[in-house]
């Protein structure tokens, strides 16, 4: 039921039955690396284009969701996906070669969530027992779109954030034996900050993060402490910085907690850390759901941000409007 | 010789610091910060310094991308020297430059040669 | 890195001061007054004259500080030996090549028919310009 | 919260570009990078019929093969993250941009991805620098001719 501020309550209660992420070469490096189901050796085959290396590492990520939740593939009812390709085209051969019902969505890095949300509905309303929902994405492929070509030298400044290699993606089922459960989705706003610099998407997204994380708490009725963490999916180090301190909540500074600014720890390299879709998958899908499964963490919001630019809008001259979808996600022991 | 190795250094690093200071200070990506640099060897050229620059300082006036302005204004202007007005026109279309020939073969043979790779970091 | 800047400063400081003033004409006894005209600049380290009975050709060592006037010094020296050598075609550069094919003819010692030869090879090369 | 309030914060949070520093990382890779073509002009002109004008021609080419080689493997990349503007200013840049966007658009076949693509970043470069040339020409040309200055 979608209330007048756009939360949505779950009675029906979808669980995530299991989940499968897949990450680059790369994302070694990253602190989640250990909860990570499969690290490719290969960010892309040879002769093999980058988009269609992203369909790869989808494929691979759904067939991991699939048979940890000792499903099979034809019993999946739909699959919904998004990646940041023009067309979602790596997401759409994905699914060409799955033969799935599917669902295409986009908003940008929050698509994984988007997928949840709509997966979530989906089982509420009673019209499928199993869905696969996720995102991805891919650094090289991502790269050459948004900016430029890989080998091209052009000096990053700290605000920059690095787009992850990773695919993650989870099986959707209706009370699913020890399994968080999803018991409330906020769907985001498209907010915009006025801000214009493609490499401080931090800044851009942390108006949105910060609209739906409100609405969110104020119409479920609680507060910061409520939840043991609040994570949001790829502000970085900066754009989290700037999400806490919008609150000044005294809570925020721990509850508050970004996948991306984790993501590769304190390795300077990446700048302000990780971004991506697939970084919000990747981390929430794993590391995230492996702590709700161990009952380290009981309650969570996990809140997805994208921005919503094209490579023509901000040579246009356009301000970056943002989205952040948010998930509240819950494990108690049921008999 | 060394001295002029060190006089090329720093000439090449003074315009490479005046790249970094419109990189960074007026913010201007590095496409903008190319052309404006092209543009400003050419109008060096046109007042007549940037050929004592490349006396003085050899490759550390060919090198920097400013040269290529200055190359192609330079070769606009033998013409235009030699037969006035319409010399421009046709000077424009005699110019050449060895960067852009030498980027085309190097750009086509390095896309044979190499491979796509892991990203690196 | 700066190290690397002062070990440079001082490399420059160095190389200018022990800049010595080499001088060369060949055939060495031809022209006492080219080298009167040639001894007295003081924009030059140094240079190399190679002549036979129709070119006079000077390959001139230019203070580095003085060779963003590259041009005007040639000029300014190529009218000074017109002047004094009225018949005789005179080419005077600051150019690194010519000063080395001049040494090279010094030390191979070359005789006057492949000395004309090679002057003019060095001449043409001298003309292109890009 | 108003627009006003949340610029600062951006201000504020956001960490400056090091100017200083990056100036002088810019000075030093691309002096190194020139002082490489000092020594290739060198050797062209020791060892090919080049003068030191002439001989800027084939050191521009030999250095942007070099931005191939270095493209390539990966290298330019990793200097142009140091160097900031040092490595892009250099033709090797110019090069670098080029290079870079026709291995990247191979997938897409040598006619549209290649040919059509290699520019993408570097025309500019082209376009600026054959309009401007057109300009300083044509005033210069009509200055002369008004006998304010001279060739």
């Amino acid at each position: 039921m979608v209330n007048a501020f756009g939360t949505i309550q779950f009675k029906e209660m979808p669980s995530i039955a299991s989940t499968g992420v897949v990450v680059g070469p790369v994302e070694k490096e990253s602190f989640f690396a250990d909860s990570f189901d499969e690290i490719l050796e290969l960010e892309n085959e040879k002769e093999e284009s980058y988009e269609q290396a992203n369909s790869r590492f989808i494929e691979k990520a759904c067939t991991i969701a699939v048979q940890q939740g000792r499903e099979q593939m034809e019993n999946i009812d739909v699959f919904i996906g998004g990646d940041l390709i023009n067309q979602l085209s790596p997401t759409n051969f994905a699914a060409r070669k799955l033969a799935i019902p599917f669902l295409g969505v986009f908003s940008a890095c929050a698509s994984s969530m988007e997928s949840l949300i709509l997966g979530s509905l989906l089982l509420e309303s009673g019209n499928a027992k199993s869905i696969l929902a996720g995102a991805s994405s891919h650094h090289p492929a991502t790269e050459r779109q948004f900016r430029y070509p890989i080998e091209y030298g052009a000096q990053k400044p700290g605000s920059a954030q690095w787009t992850v290699t990773a695919a993650g993606f989870a099986l959707l089922q209706k009370h699913a034996k020890n399994a968080p459960i999803i018991t409330h989705a906020t769907i985001g706003r498209v907010v915009d900050g006025g801000q214009k610099n493609p490499l401080h998407m931090g800044a851009a997204m942390a108006p949105a993060a910060r609209d739906t994380i409100e609405r969110h708490l104020k119409n479920t009725n609680s507060s910061m402490a409520d939840y043991d963490v609040i994570m949001t999916g790829d502000l970085g180090k900066i754009g989290l910085n700037i999400l806490k301190e919008m609150f000044q909540d005294e809570d925020s500074g721990v509850i508050l907690q970004d996948a991306g600014a984790q993501f590769y720890g304190e390795n300077s390299f990446f700048n302000s850390g990780a971004s991506g879709a697939g970084c919000s998958a990747a981390v929430f899908f794993s590391y995230m759901y492996d702590q709700l499964k161990n009952g380290v963490f009981s309650r969570v919001l996990l809140v997805a941000t994208g921005a919503l630019l094209s490579p023509l809008t901000f040579q246009q001259g356009e301000t970056i409007p943002c989205i952040a979808h948010a998930i509240e996600c819950r494990m108690e022991k049921r008999g | 010789m060394i001295t002029s190795l060190i006089t090329s250094f720093i000439v090449g690093g003074l315009i490479c610091v005046i790249g970094q200071i419109l990189m960074d200070g007026f913010k201007l990506t590095p496409a903008h910060t190319l052309s404006t640099l092209v543009v400003s060897g050419s109008i060096l050229d046109g007042i007549g310094l940037y050929e004592p620059l490349i006396d003085f300082a050899g490759a550390g006036a060919t090198i920097p991308i400013t040269s290529f302005g200055n190359s192609l204004t330079h070769g606009a202007l033998a013409e235009a020297e030699k037969h006035g007005l319409i010399g421009v026109l046709t000077g424009m279309f005699e110019v050449t430059s060895s960067g852009i020939s030498a980027a085309i073969l190097f750009g086509v043979i390095g896309a044979f040669i190499f491979q796509k790779r892991n990203t690196t970091y | 890195m700066k190290k690397i800047l002062y070990i440079s400063l001082v490399l420059l400081l160095l190389t200018a001061c022990s800049n010595e003033r080499e001088e060369a004409i060949y055939p060495a006894e031809e022209a006492p007054q080219l080298e009167e005209i040639l001894n007295k600049q003081d924009t030059i380290n140094g240079y190399r004259s190679v002549l036979n009975d129709e070119d006079i050709l000077v390959a001139i060592d230019i203070k580095r500080m003085k060779r963003f006037n590259k041009e005007k010094i040639e000029k300014n020296l190529k009218k000074q030996l017109e002047e004094k050598f009225p018949d005789k075609e005179i080419l005077v550069t600051g150019d690194l090549k010519v000063r080395w094919e001049l040494e090279k003819v010094m030390d191979n010692q070359l005789n006057t028919e492949k000395l004309s030869e090679t002057i003019e090879e060095i001449k043409s090369l001298s003309k292109e310009e890009t | 919260m108003d627009q006003k309030q949340f610029d600062k914060i951006v201000d504020k949070q956001t960490p400056k570009a090091p100017l200083f520093v990056n100036m002088l990382k810019a000075f030093l890779v691309g002096g190194i990078i020139c002082t490489v073509g000092q020594l290739i002009t060198f050797f062209y002109i020791r060892f090919f019929p080049f003068t030191e004008r002439t001989a800027a021609n084939p050191t521009v080419a030999t250095m942007v093969f070099i931005a191939m080689i270095l493209t390539g493997t990966g290298l330019y990349k990793k200097i142009s993250q140091f160097g900031g503007a040092g490595s892009a200013v250099p033709v090797t840049g110019f090069g670098n941009a080029v290079i870079s966007a026709s291995i990247e658009h191979k997938s897409e076949g040598y006619v549209l991805g290649i040919g059509g693509n290699m520019f993408k970043l570097a025309g500019s470069v082209i376009v600026f620098g054959v309009l401007s040339a057109f300009f300083v020409a044509l005033i210069k040309t009509i200055l002369v001719k008004m006998g304010v200055v001279s060739w």
